[in-house]
């Protein structure tokens, strides 16, 4: 592997940021599955780096999930998504930022889309509305999350209680990236760092100590697939492309795997329990699985807030081991509970993948 | 209706995703679809640049097209800038549109799919919601997010998400008068429409396999014959 | 005193059109950027389909123009028009008045690590037909095992036909060099399992197709119909290739000791400096526009300037010579009419 | 624990993994196995391919790529009538070809 070569793709995908005003949307799946995430990235944003951030409990799903589960059609999802342009323009923004990856893909589709078909946009201002009475202007700039993380990564570096060292070697932990599809494999050139060697998590990693592991199927799909998982009947194929990426970074005994994609997290946890179950193989050391975390999680670590305050609990892989490398003290016993240790019992032990 | 291969370059997407193919198979390579189905993305793109009637019409109608996930990889290789992934959707809204997804298993499952995602979006405005991702349908999501779900209130709120709460932040109530935009949208993009068009080509199939909607849903949403997978039969 | 005729390349064009003028009693000028002539060709070993060394076929050329006046190290600064001739000042402060140019600028091969999918620059086996056609010359290059390798791959139309590189074109030689490349390191390393991965084997010239049969009879290298997708490197430092077996229908992989990317013929930037400077047209190929391409593919459309060689797009080398020869005869007649 | 679906092996064919001593046996007794070009002349003329998706380009190729079982069953339908032989563009004699196929694939008595 020659590193120059890589930094020499990333010289070509460097794209401005803006700093500050943001117009913020959520993710469905993230505020399901990893409601800490988004949490950290308003209190890191606004609360510790001061930056503006709006956010209005009026904006909805973009649709995305159910248009690439092909129930809407196209007129549909850039109707919805045009309402939430509409949103940040009556709030007086002009940066649009999204917490998912599925989203920011389908942003930029449409805009692009529109760009090349003028006649369309002009039809969906024409829904809008008809649908809603509202009006809208194409955001100046459209983000993900990660991209502001990434762009803040100094900062963070800077504030950081902990580096991603391990504390009994003195080594820097192995770390796997994995980037969402919908980031740039569409619109490479929207991205930081292009469709095939994407920097937006290395760049995170190695600002903060990190070793990024550049393995055989790293830009394969986590095998969300939409429709092959949302149908039970085609969750195999789900399952199987993330075993062929977990087995093809196997032999680099990865510390932790980071994601930007609101699916690939779930799935690159989840499917770690199955095949553990299924199969009786774990990935982790001592039977433990690869702790997966997003970029929020992460950066939330680093900076030294609570792995409870963040939501890892939530996690079906055990952060522990992870823990434990970057010196992290943590109280076991109150993983599970509620707010003010309110006891809520504890999550059932899997048989087999191990688990705190 | 005109030609189906006419209709089909109506979409935008298939006006974006279909240029000229040279059968290179860079999609195919790396497709997760190809790696596990009995799929290859390549043969799409061949029979609906062949403007072949009949075979476009057997594609409508076949599995063939609803093994794609998706992900767009295709987009990225392709030396002719064609999308296969595009196109695929673009395939599927038509065989939507016609009712000709009833006519495969996996074309089938567009009825449990509308129902729960069109659903979860218009009673409350995600497309993923936790009163509808039950445990006993994603047993896979684990022991946690049984005892999350089991115990929502407070583990939500112990991470700080406003779950069912008015103003913003994670999971909030989003307001009625938003969600009654977004059925407004349905009804005047075409939303509505598709909804109800997949709830009658689905109600006739059902009727034809001597189901009800409930065994029909949970027929559609379960069960996978052989022959899909690669390794089956093998 | 006969005309001022300025060759701009010093490569297998222009040396020949210099040989042949000045067996037409002119005496052409030779400017060559680099410091020695001879172009791409001085860089290759052997040439198809005789296997004919390459330096030979310069040393000849290059003796067959030693009478010319050549300026290595030397660029064009830049042209004035005057009525009915140029002022080309050159970089080394002399400046010639001539009514006849011949453009032989040639060709650049397309940087391959611009295809990002196939990591060359990125991971360590991975080169070009360049780097290999370097070790068969020096047998110096520290990716090649010389104790031999397992499996070798050749990757077709790298940067050619292919719109996202921004180059639609058939680089015409790649497919050839790719089975001659193949063939003489498998002479090297007979154990090695050799693949081609190809979308169309485009054998259009004398013997070529002998050549192809060759490969698959007498050396067992096996063609693969299916463009390489992705590469990627494993833990191990050899890379693994993903491509569809279109023939087959299903995706295909290989781990690799080395792969080999054909990177094509794409249009000299030097060219378009030159067509900019006396105002030349560039073709919708990218490389300069003839007056006619069935026709009079070596006349530019402005008269007393011609071309000769890759500057008019991809050539092998027996077409450029036999351009150089042609642009040579016409440049004589042209300078007939003049007087 | 069950889940209601699996892991499924991938399609890929991995050249890595492709036993070809057979395959080099052949091509021991059938040097020109080598010089398919897989144009599919042989297939397009073939009595029996139409109604049984014999296909002598995609035997050759089911043989490089390992799949032997492929091929045992594709060749049950050849009816040895060498029509493929007289249209072969590369001059192989594919009709030798098939029997030597047979001869080494199906020593095993199936």
């Amino acid at each position: 592997m020659i590193y120059q070569g890589k930094q020499k793709i990333w010289a070509d995908y460097q794209k401005e940021i803006p700093d500050d005003h943001w117009f913020y949307v959520r993710s469905c799946i993230r505020q399901n599955f990893f409601p800490g995430a988004e949490k950290m990235f308003l209190e890191i944003c606004r609360g510790l780096l001061k930056k503006d951030f709006y956010e209005t409990e009026h904006h909805t799903t973009c649709g995305g999930i159910a248009y690439h589960c092909d129930t809407i059609p196209q007129e549909t999802v850039m109707t919805i998504v045009a309402r939430q342009f509409a949103l940040m323009t009556e709030a007086g923004y002009e940066n649009y930022v999204a917490s998912c990856i599925t989203s920011f893909g389908n942003y930029i589709e449409i805009l692009e889309t529109w760009k090349e078909f003028p006649e369309l946009e002009a039809k969906i201002r024409e829904l809008l509305w008809k649908a809603c009475k509202r009006e809208f202007n194409k955001p100046k700039y459209v983000a993900h999350a990660s991209d502001l993380i990434y762009k803040y990564r100094n900062e963070i570096a800077a504030r950081a209680k902990f580096r991603l060292v391990n504390r009994h070697t003195g080594e820097p932990l192995r770390a796997v990236e994995h980037i969402g599809c919908h980031y740039a494999k569409m619109f490479p050139s929207r991205s930081i760092g292009g469709a095939e060697y994407p920097y937006v998590l290395s760049g995170m990693i190695e600002a903060w100590g990190g070793n990024v592991i550049d393995y055989p199927e790293r830009r394969h799909c986590c095998g969300y697939g939409f429709r092959q998982y949302h149908v039970k009947a085609n969750r195999g194929y789900s399952i199987s492309n993330t075993y062929k990426k977990f087995e093809s970074m196997e032999p680099y005994h990865p510390d932790f795997i980071l994601t930007n994609c609101p699916g690939c997290p779930y799935f690159m946890d989840r499917w770690q329990y199955v095949i553990a179950e299924t199969e009786g193989k774990t990935y982790g050391e001592n039977g433990y699985g690869i702790p997966v975390l997003t970029y929020e999680e992460l950066a939330s670590l680093v900076l030294g807030y609570d792995p409870w305050d963040i939501g890892l609990q939530l996690h079906q892989v055990a952060v522990e081991p992870l823990l434990d490398k970057l010196g992290i003290e943590y109280d076991p016993s109150a993983k599970y509970k509620g707010l003010n240790r309110k006891d809520i019992m504890r999550p059932e032990l899997p048989g087999v993948l191990r688990c705190c | 209706m005109g030609k189906l291969y006419d209709e089909l370059l109506k979409d935008y997407r298939a006006k974006e995703g279909l240029k000229t193919c040279i059968n290179c198979g860079t999609c195919t390579a790396i497709c997760p679809a190809a790696e596990f189905y009995r799929y290859d993305p390549r043969k799409v793109m061949d029979i609906v640049q062949s403007r072949d009637e009949d075979e476009i019409e057997k594609l409508l109608k076949s599995d063939f097209i609803w093994y794609c996930g998706e992900c767009m990889s295709c987009v990225t290789r392709c030396p002719r800038r064609n999308g296969p992934g595009l196109v695929i959707m673009a395939l599927r809204n038509l065989s939507a549109r016609l009712g000709y997804f009833t006519c495969s298993e996996k074309g089938r499952q567009l009825y449990p799919l509308t129902r729960i995602l069109t659903g979860n979006i218009l009673n409350y405005g995600y497309c993923v919601y936790p009163d509808t991702f039950k445990w006993e349908d994603h047993k896979e999501s684990g022991p946690v997010w049984k005892w999350h779900l089991e115990h929502i209130e407070d583990t939500m709120a112990r991470v700080g998400a406003n779950f069912k709460g008015e103003g913003p932040g994670v999971l909030r109530k989003i307001p009625r008068e938003s969600l009654d935009e977004l059925k407004s949208i349905f009804d005047v993009t075409g939303g509505t429409e598709r909804i109800e068009t997949v709830e009658k080509f689905s109600r006739a199939k059902a009727g034809e396999m001597g189901m009800d909607m409930d065994d029909y849903f949970r027929e559609t949403f379960e069960h996978a014959s052989q022959g899909h997978l690669n390794s089956d039969g093998d | 005193m006969k005309e001022n005729i300025v060759i701009i390349g010093g490569g297998i064009a222009g040396l020949e059109a210099a040989g042949q003028l000045l067996g037409l009693g002119y005496k052409p000028i030779i400017i060559e950027k680099s410091d020695r002539l001879g172009g791409h060709v001085a860089d290759w070993n052997c040439l198809f389909p005789d296997m004919t060394p390459a330096k030979d076929v310069v040393g000849r050329l290059i003796a067959g123009a030693t009478e010319a006046n050549i300026f290595l190290n030397t660029e064009i600064s830049f042209v004035n028009k005057l009525k009915d001739s140029y002022n080309i000042m050159l970089s080394n402060g002399i400046s010639i008045i001539t009514k006849i140019i011949l453009v032989t600028t040639g060709f650049s091969v397309f940087d391959a690590s611009k295809k990002e999918e196939y990591g060359y620059g990125v991971y360590d086996q991975v080169i070009t037909n360049r780097d290999l056609e370097h070790w068969f010359n020096t047998g110096n290059d520290r990716r090649i095992d010389d104790c031999g390798m397992n499996a070798v791959g050749f990757v077709h139309c790298v940067g050619s036909r292919d719109e996202k590189a921004k180059n639609p074109q058939c680089s015409k030689v790649c497919c050839i060099t790719a089975v001659k490349q193949a063939i003489e390191l498998k002479q090297k390393f007979p154990e090695t399992m050799v693949y081609c991965f190809y979308m169309d084997l485009r054998m259009f010239g004398k013997k070529y197709e002998d050549f192809y049969i060759g490969a698959q009879r007498d050396y067992g290298i096996r063609f693969i119909r299916g463009r390489v997708s992705e590469v990627s490197e494993n833990i191990d430092g050899r890379v693994i290739v993903k491509a569809e077996d279109t023939l087959s229908g299903k995706p295909v992989k290989v781990t690799l000791d080395l792969l080999v990317l054909m990177a094509g013929m794409v249009c000299n930037p030097d060219s378009t400096k030159v067509a900019n400077m006396i105002s030349l047209p560039i073709d919708s190929d990218g490389f300069l526009k003839s007056r006619d391409n069935v026709a009079d593919i070596i006349d530019s459309p402005k008269d007393g300037i011609f071309y000769a060689g890759a500057c008019t797009g991809p050539k092998t080398v027996p077409e450029t010579l036999a351009e150089a020869r042609a642009a040579a005869l016409k440049i004589h007649l042209y300078n007939k009419t003049m007087q | 624990m069950d889940f209601g679906f699996k892991i499924s092996p991938s399609s890929a064919i991995n050249l890595d993994n492709v036993d070809t001593v057979k395959f080099e046996q052949l091509h021991d007794m059938e040097p020109d196995v080598y010089k398919c070009m897989a144009c599919g002349s042989c297939t397009s003329t073939c009595p029996a391919n139409r109604f049984s998706g014999m296909s002598m380009r995609k035997v050759i190729l089911a043989l490089q790529r390992g799949k032997e079982k492929d091929v045992v069953s594709m060749m049950r339908n050849c009816m040895l009538c060498g029509k493929c032989t007289m249209v072969c563009p590369r001059g192989i004699n594919t009709r030798h070809l098939i029997l030597s196929i047979c001869r080494i694939y199906r020593e095993d008595g199936k």
